[in-house]
C-alpha cells in the first residue's frame, strides 16, 4: 500500500442508536428533573426565605419593629379582604404605569435624538450625569410649580427616576451594537427612526431590557418614597401612603404588608412580564444563553 | 492564452487611460481614493490612490493579499467611509452614504440581523427598502433560499446555523434584492467546494438573467476567472492598483486559457521578492 | 447605682419647641444632675432626626435611650408596646395656629370642599388631629374627618413656599412656630389655633423612654427631669441665652432678634413641665381607633416618678 | 483582442497624494474644529441651561420657591469658603464611597455565583425581583437592628440601592457574551473566577460600566434621601442632612447650593472617571463607537 | 494513483475494524457519535453515529458539505459539547470539559479578544494555560506572530484588523501553545491564495518539527490532500461518515496522483443524485 487509499464506510443502521438516544434522555432522576425547572427552584428558594424571615423574627421578638412573616401574612390577608390594599394598589398601579411608560417613551426619544446627533449624544451625557443623581425631593418645588399637588407630579418624579436609568442601558446598547448589523442597516436604505426602531432596538435589545428592569424597580422605590413627600389627598393615596400612614400608626405588619406587596408584584412582574419578554426575544435569538 | 501583457509602457498610457474613456459612461467610478483608518494611537492607509471603474453589467472583481484594503474598498463603495482623497462617484453622483442600490454581502458572519428567521432575513430588505409587497417578498424570499440551498433552514434564527448557511443567507440577500450593484465581500469563502461550485453557478445564472452589476472580493484566483469579466490585482499593504485583466470571460471558451491565466495571475500577484505585509 | 449606663443618647429635633431641649444639651444640664445625683461621668449623646417616625424607630431597636418629641407619638407607642413606653417629662406647651391666605376663610366655618389645607401629615400630624377635633366639635362625632378630604401634605417650608405663591391651590396651612409667625408677618392671617380647639395649651416636646430603660436607670430619669426643669428656668430668665443655644444646635441664622420676637408672641413662652391636654387628645385618638386602649388618666402613659406632675 | 489581457498600473507618484491629505484635513474652519470638541460643546450646553436657570428663576421671581443661579452661586461660594459645604461633602463622600465600593464588590460575588452556578442564577434573579422594588425606607428597621444608628446601616442602605442595579447589568452583560469568546475562555482551561475575571468581565465591560454609572446615580439619591431618615450625630451630616436642614430654615438658596453641588460632582466623576474608563477601554477596544 | 476503492465489502469490516485495531493506542477515539442541538422549537441532528479515531501525530482532515456537522464536531472533540448518545476518549479519558490540551482555532472571526492587542492575544493562552513565564511567553509570541506574517500588527487590537488578519493571528495562538491537539476550523478559508499557501507551509514545517496531531476542518479538496495524512469524508445533513482516506501524503509524491485522489473524493462527495440539504 504505497497510495491513498479511500476506505467506505457501511451504511449505518439507525434504529439501534435511536433507542440508545431515549435510553440516554429517560437517565435523569425525578428529583433532578425537579430541580431542573427553574420556576420549582425559585419557589423553593422563595420559601427558603420566608422561612428565614418566620425564623428570625420570632427570634427577636421586636413585632414593633420586625413582625413574623404570619402576622404580615395574616394582615395582609386582612387588608386584601377588607378592600383597602386592593384599591392602594390599583391606585400606585395607575400612577406607576403612567410614570413608567412616560420615561420610557422620554428615553427613547432622548436616546434616539443621540444616536441620530452629535448635540443629543452630548445632552443625554450631560443631562444623565446632571439630573440621574439627584434625588426626587429637590424636584420637588419645580414639580409643584408646574403640576402642582396630586397625582401629576408624582409622575413627573416617576420620570425622573426612569428617564435616566432606562436611557442609559439603551444608549449603551445602541453603541454597542456591532459595526457590521449597523452597516447592514444603512446598507437597506434606514435612517433615523426606522434605522433605530429596525436595527437598534432589536440589537440592542439585551441591554433595553436590563434598562427596563432596573427603571420599573426604581419607579417602585420612588413611588414609594415619593407618595410620602407629595401626600396625597386623603383617602386616595398608593401603597407608600399605605406603608407610611401604618408606620405612624405603629401597625407594622401591615406595614410589612405593604412591603411583601410590593415584592409580590416584583416578583410577578419580573417573572410573568419581563422573563416572557426575555423568552420570546433575546432567547429565541440566540443573544442570551 | 493570454495575448498580450503590457508592460513598460508609458505610465500614462496603461490605467488612467481606460478610465478617461470610460469617465462618462462608468456606473462605477473610482478616482484616485485613498483610504484611512484613524485608531487612537495611529493612522493605518489601507488602500492608496486606487483608481478603477466599473461599467454596468461588469462582473468585476477585486484580488489582492489578505489585508491589502478590500474590504475597505468595497465598504468606500457601499458609502461606509468617506476617502481621504479621491472620489467615488455612481452614475455621475458621488458616493455619500449607504444604500439599497448597492446591496453588500459582508465577509463577516454576523451580518444576519439575529433576531429575524432565514426567511425574514432575506424579505426584510425587500420590503423596507424595494418596497415590494409582503406577499411578493416572500415569494421573491423563497426562491433565492431554494437557489441557495437553504430550504430546509427557511424557519430558523440564524444563531442555529453553520457558518457557510449564514453567508449563503447573506448571499440570498443580496441577489434577492437585484440591486444596480452587488458588492460581496468574500461570499464563498466558508463554502465547501460543491457549494461553492452551485453559487459560482447560480449567480452565473443570475447575472444571464437580469445582467446587474456585481463587485466581487475573493481569494480564489480560479473562482475570479469563473466569476468575473474583470480583475483588478492590488498590492499587498497599502493597497495600490498593480494590474487590471479585461475580457477575463474570453478565458472560459477554450480550455487551458484559463489555467495559463491563473498561474499569470499568481506570478503577477506573487512572484515579486521580498512579499511581505 | 454600678450598672446604671453613663453613655446615654438622646434624640434631638432642631426647633423652638425643642428650646429646652437645646440648652440641657449646650449647658450639659443632664450630665450635671446626674453627677449631683451621684453618677459621676455621664456622657449624653444628642442625635438630631427629621422626625417623629425614625426616632420611635430608634427608640424601638435600642439605638436611643430617650426620645424628644410629640405627644401623638408617645401615646401611640404607649398603645402598641402595651405600656412599656412611656414619658418622663415635657418641655414644650406652644399652640399651633393655622394661618391662611384666603379672605374668604376667617374661621374653620368658612372651609369650603375645594379648599386646601396643608399639614405636616395627612391624618396623622398633630395638626390633622386637631382638625378632626374641631369637626367632632363643630359637627359631631359622627363627622370627625369632615375636614379630611380638604387636608394635603406639605411640609412647613414647602407650605410657607405656597402660601407665598399667590396662583398655588394651597392657601391655608395648619402650621407650627416658628413658621406660623413669620407667615402671619408676611399678610396671612390667623382662622384658628390650637387653644381654641382644646380649650388650653397641648404639650409638645415630651421626653420619653421604655420602662425598662427607666426601672434600670432611675439617676439618669431623675437627672433628665431636673435638667429640664432647670432648662426651662434659664429659658424664662434669659431668653436671648436660650435662643443662642438653639442658633448653636440648629444652625439657623435667622437674626437672634427675630427669634426673640417670635418669643414674645402669645403664649410662646409656655415653656412647661406638665403635660397639659394629652387626655383630650388621647381621647379623640381612641376614638378614631388609633389607640386600641383608653388610658384612664395621663399617668397611665407616665412614669411613676413623674406622677407629681399634675398634668391632665 | 479575443483573449484575456493583463494591463499593469503605472508606478503611483504618492507625494502628490500626501499633499493632497494635508489640505483635506486642514479643511475644517475653526469653529467647526471647536464645537468638534466634546467637552466645548458640553460647557456650551451647560452654559445654557445656566442661563434658562436664570432667566426662568428671574421670571418666577419666588425665591422661596426657586431661587436664582446667582443667588445659589453666591451661597454656593459662601458655605465653600466658611468651610460648610466642603466638610458636608467629605462626609457625605466618606459614606457613599463605602457603600459603592461594598454594594459593587457584593454584586461581583452575587454575579460570579449567578454565571457559575444554576442555583446562584435563581438566587440573584429572585432576589433581584424581589428586593430591587423596595425603597430604602423598608431596610430600616433590619438596618437599625443590625447596624445601629450612623454610617453603616447608611452603607446598609446605600448597598442596597447600589447591587441591584449592577448585578442586573453584569449579569446581563455576561449573558451577552458572544459564544465564541465563551468557548475561547473554556478553551484556554479558565474556569470559574479566573474565567470570569479574564473573559466575561472584559467582554460584558460596556454592560457593566453602565451598571456602574447607573449605580453611582442610586448611590447619591439614596444617600441624601437616608440621611434625613438615620439622623446625624452633632455636628457630622453630609450634604443630604445640609439641604434638609436648610429647607427647614427655609433658606432655599442653600438647598439649590446643595443640589447643586451634588450636580457639579455628578459631572466631575462622569466627565473625569467614567469618561476616563471609557476611553481607555471599551473605546480602545473597539466595542463602542 | 489511487490503489483501491474498497467497496460492497462486509461492512463490518470496513471502517469499525480499522478504529477496533486502534482503539488502544488511539489518541482520540470518537465512537458511534450522535450531536443533537436543542431549540425551543425543533432538535437538530448535526452528526449521526459517526465514528472515527485519530492517531498521534496524525494530520487529520474533516470534509463534508456546508451544514453537515464538521464544526459540531469539532466542538465535540473540544469538550463544549457532550454528545447525545456515544463516547469520545483522548488518550482513554472521556472528554468532559474544554482544555488546553485541544487548542481550538474557531471558524469565526470574532474569536480573539478584543481588549488584547495581537501580541497579547497570542500570549494570554501562553501564560494562563502553560504556564510561561511572561518574558519566554512574549518571545514565543512574537516568533508566531512572524510566521503569520503580522509583525507590523503586533500591537494593533483585533477591531482593526482585516478579516485574514484576524483567522491568521487565531492560527499563530493555537500554533504557538504546541497542544496535544491542535483543532482548526477552515483557519484559512479567509486568507488569499499566497497567505494561504504559505500558512500551509507552516503548518506542515511545524507538525515536521514537533509532530503535533491536528484535525482540521476545510472545504478545499485540495488543502485537505496538501496537509492530511488522513481524510474523514462526511455526507450531508446529518452528518455521517461517508468515507476515510488513509495514507494521504502518499499522493503528493508523485505528481498527478494528488489531481486523480481529489478528482475521486470530489466525485464521491458529490456525484450522489439529489445532493441537498
Ligand atoms: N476598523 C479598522 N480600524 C483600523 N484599521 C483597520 C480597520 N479595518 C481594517 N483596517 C486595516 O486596514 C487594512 C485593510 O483592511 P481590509 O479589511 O480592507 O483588508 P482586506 O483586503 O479585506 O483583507 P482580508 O482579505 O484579510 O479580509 C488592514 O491593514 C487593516 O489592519
Ligand atoms: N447553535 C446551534 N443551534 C442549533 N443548531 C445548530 C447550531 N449550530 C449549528 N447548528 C446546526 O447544526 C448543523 C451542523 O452545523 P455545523 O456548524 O457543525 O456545520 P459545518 O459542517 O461546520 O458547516 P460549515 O461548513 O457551513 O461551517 C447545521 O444544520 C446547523 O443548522
Ligand atoms: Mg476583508
Ligand atoms: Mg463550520
Amino acid at each position: 500500500m504505497t497510495s491513498p487509499q479511500i476506505i467506505l464506510a457501511a451504511d449505518v443502521t439507525t434504529n439501534r442508536q435511536h433507542a440508545n438516544v431515549a435510553e440516554v434522555e429517560q437517565r435523569l432522576g425525578s428529583l433532578e428533573l425537579i430541580l431542573g425547572i427553574s420556576a420549582v427552584r425559585k419557589t423553593v428558594l422563595i420559601i427558603v426565605l420566608a422561612v428565614i424571615w418566620q425564623v428570625y423574627a420570632s427570634y427577636l421578638d421586636n413585632p414593633l419593629l420586625f413582625p413574623t412573616l404570619s402576622d404580615t401574612l395574616t394582615t395582609l390577608y386582612d387588608r386584601f379582604v377588607d378592600g383597602t390594599l386592593p384599591s392602594r394598589i390599583w391606585t400606585t398601579l395607575q400612577v406607576l404605569i403612567t410614570g413608567y411608560v412616560a420615561g420610557t417613551v422620554l428615553a427613547a426619544i432622548l436616546t434616539i435624538l443621540a444616536i441620530n446627533t452629535r448635540i443629543g449624544t452630548d445632552f443625554l451625557e450631560t443631562m444623565t450625569a446632571m439630573f440621574n443623581p439627584l434625588p426626587a425631593i429637590s424636584l420637588l418645588p419645580l414639580a409643584l410649580i408646574w403640576f402642582g399637588l396630586g397625582a401629576s407630579s408624582l409622575v413627573f418624579v416617576l420620570i425622573h427616576s426612569v428617564l435616566w436609568a432606562v436611557a442609559l442601558n439603551t444608549h449603551a446598547g445602541f453603541l454597542g451594537v456591532s459595526r457590521t448589523l449597523r452597516m447592514v442597516g444603512g446598507n437597506y436604505g434606514l435612517t433615523g427612526l426606522s434605522y433605530v426602531m429596525r436595527i437598534l432596538v432589536p440589537a440592542a435589545f439585551p441591554s433595553i431590557l436590563t434598562g427596563l428592569k432596573i427603571g420599573w424597580a426604581f419607579a417602585w422605590r420612588t413611588l414609594i418614597a415619593a407618595e410620602l413627600v407629595f401626600g396625597v389627598s386623603s383617602g386616595q393615596g398608593g401603597l407608600g401612603w399605605f406603608i407610611f400612614e401604618n408606620r405612624n400608626l405603629l401597625d407594622i405588619p401591615a406595614v410589612f404588608a405593604g412591603l411583601l406587596t410590593v415584592i409580590i408584584i416584583g416578583l410577578i412582574v419580573e417573572n410573568l412580564v419581563f422573563q416572557t419578554i426575555e423568552r420570546h426575544t433575546i432567547q429565541k435569538w440566540g443573544m442570551k444563553e | 492564452m493570454l495575448q498580450a501583457i503590457q508592460q513598460n509602457i508609458d505610465p500614462t498610457a496603461g490605467l488612467p487611460d481606460v478610465k478617461t474613456a470610460s469617465e462618462a459612461r462608468s456606473l462605477l467610478t473610482v478616482d484616485k481614493v485613498t483610504l484611512r483608518y484613524k485608531t487612537p494611537n495611529l493612522l493605518i492607509t489601507a488602500t492608496e490612490d486606487v483608481s478603477f471603474s466599473v461599467e454596468r453589467s461588469d462582473r468585476f472583481v477585486l484580488l489582492g493579499p489578505s489585508g491589502c484594503g478590500k474590504s475597505t474598498l468595497l465598504k468606500a463603495v457601499g458609502g461606509y467611509m468617506a476617502p481621504v482623497s479621491g472620489s467615488i462617484h455612481i452614475n455621475g453622483r458621488p458616493v455619500k452614504k449607504p444604500g439599497a442600490d448597492r446591496m453588500m454581502v459582508f465577509q463577516e458572519f454576523d451580518q444576519l440581523l439575529p433576531w429575524k428567521t432565514v426567511l425574514e432575513n432575506v424579505m426584510f430588505p425587500l420590503i423596507v427598502a424595494r418596497k415590494l409587497p409582503r406577499r411578493e417578498a416572500e415569494a421573491r424570499a423563497k426562491e433565492y433560499i431554494d437557489k441557495v440551498k437553504l430550504t430546509r433552514a427557511t424557519d430558523s434564527y440564524p444563531h442555529t446555523l453553520s457558518g457557510g448557511m449564514k453567508q449563503r443567507v447573506a448571499i440570498a440577500r443580496g441577489m434577492a434584492m437585484q440591486p444596480d450593484i452587488l458588492l460581496m465581500d468574500e461570499p464563498f469563502a466558508a463554502l465547501d467546494a460543491l457549494t461553492r461550485r452551485q453559487m459560482q453557478d447560480e449567480l452565473l445564472q443570475l447575472w444571464e438573467d437580469t445582467r446587474f452589476t456585481v463587485i466581487f472580493v475573493t481569494h480564489s484566483i480560479a473562482e475570479a476567472i469563473k466569476v468575473s469579466n474583470r480583475i483588478l490585482l492590488l498590492s499587498p499593504h497599502p493597497g495600490r492598483v498593480k494590474a487590471e485583466v479585461i475580457d477575463v470571460e474570453r478565458a472560459r471558451q477554450e480550455d487551458g486559457s484559463a489555467a495559463a491565466l491563473e498561474r499569470d495571475i499568481h506570478n503577477l500577484l506573487f512572484s515579486e521578492s521580498g512579499h511581505r505585509e | 447605682y454600678a450598672q446604671e449606663k453613663t453613655d446615654i443618647s438622646i434624640t434631638r429635633q432642631p426647633g423652638i419647641l425643642y428650646l429646652a431641649s437645646h440648652v440641657m444639651e449646650t449647658q450639659k444640664l443632664i450630665e450635671k444632675h446626674a453627677a449631683e445625683d451621684g453618677l459621676k461621668d455621664v456622657t449624653v449623646n444628642w442625635r438630631t432626626f427629621s422626625g417623629g417616625g425614625a426616632q420611635t424607630d430608634a427608640l424601638l431597636s435600642g439605638n436611643v435611650d430617650i426620645v424628644n418629641t410629640g405627644t401623638g407619638n408617645l401615646l401611640l407607642l404607649w398603645d402598641r408596646t402595651r405600656g412599656k413606653v412611656k414619658g418622663i417629662i415635657t418641655s414644650s406647651a406652644q399652640p399651633v395656629i393655622m394661618v391662611s391666605r384666603d379672605p374668604k376663610i376667617k374661621s374653620l366655618k368658612d372651609i369650603g370642599p375645594s379648599d386646601k389645607i396643608a399639614v405636616p401629615t395627612v391624618g396623622v400630624s398633630t395638626q390633622a388631629i386637631l382638625l378632626q377635633m374641631a369637626a367632632g366639635q363643630m359637627f359631631g362625632d359622627s363627622d370627625l374627618k369632615h375636614f379630611d378630604p380638604n387636608t394635603v401634605q406639605l411640609g412647613h417650608p414647602d407650605a410657607m413656599a405656597a402660601l407665598a405663591n399667590k396662583s398655588h391651590e394651597v392657601a391655608s396651612h395648619f402650621s407650627a412656630p416658628p413658621f406660623q409667625y413669620l407667615e402671619i408677618d408676611a399678610g396671612n392671617h390667623i382662622v384658628v389655633n390650637s387653644k381654641d380647639i382644646i380649650g388650653g395649651p397641648l404639650t409638645q416636646a415630651t421626653f420619653f423612654t421604655t420602662t425598662a430603660f427607666a426601672e434600670a436607670n432611675p439617676v439618669i430619669i431623675k437627672a433628665v427631669r431636673e435638667a429640664t426643669v432647670e432648662a426651662i428656668d434659664m429659658i424664662k430668665k434669659n431668653p436671648k441665652d436660650a435662643l443662642s443655644a438653639y442658633k448653636q444646635v440648629s444652625g439657623d441664622k435667622t437674626d437672634l432678634n427675630t427669634l426673640v420676637k417670635i418669643l414674645g408672641q402669645p403664649d410662646m413662652m409656655e415653656f412647661r413641665t406638665d403635660p397639659q391636654g394629652t387626655m383630650k387628645f388621647a381621647t379623640h385618638l381612641h376614638k378614631i381607633g388609633t389607640l386600641k386602649t383608653m388610658p384612664a388618666a395621663w399617668t397611665d402613659y407616665y412614669l411613676p416618678e413623674s406622677a407629681d406632675l399634675k398634668g391632665n
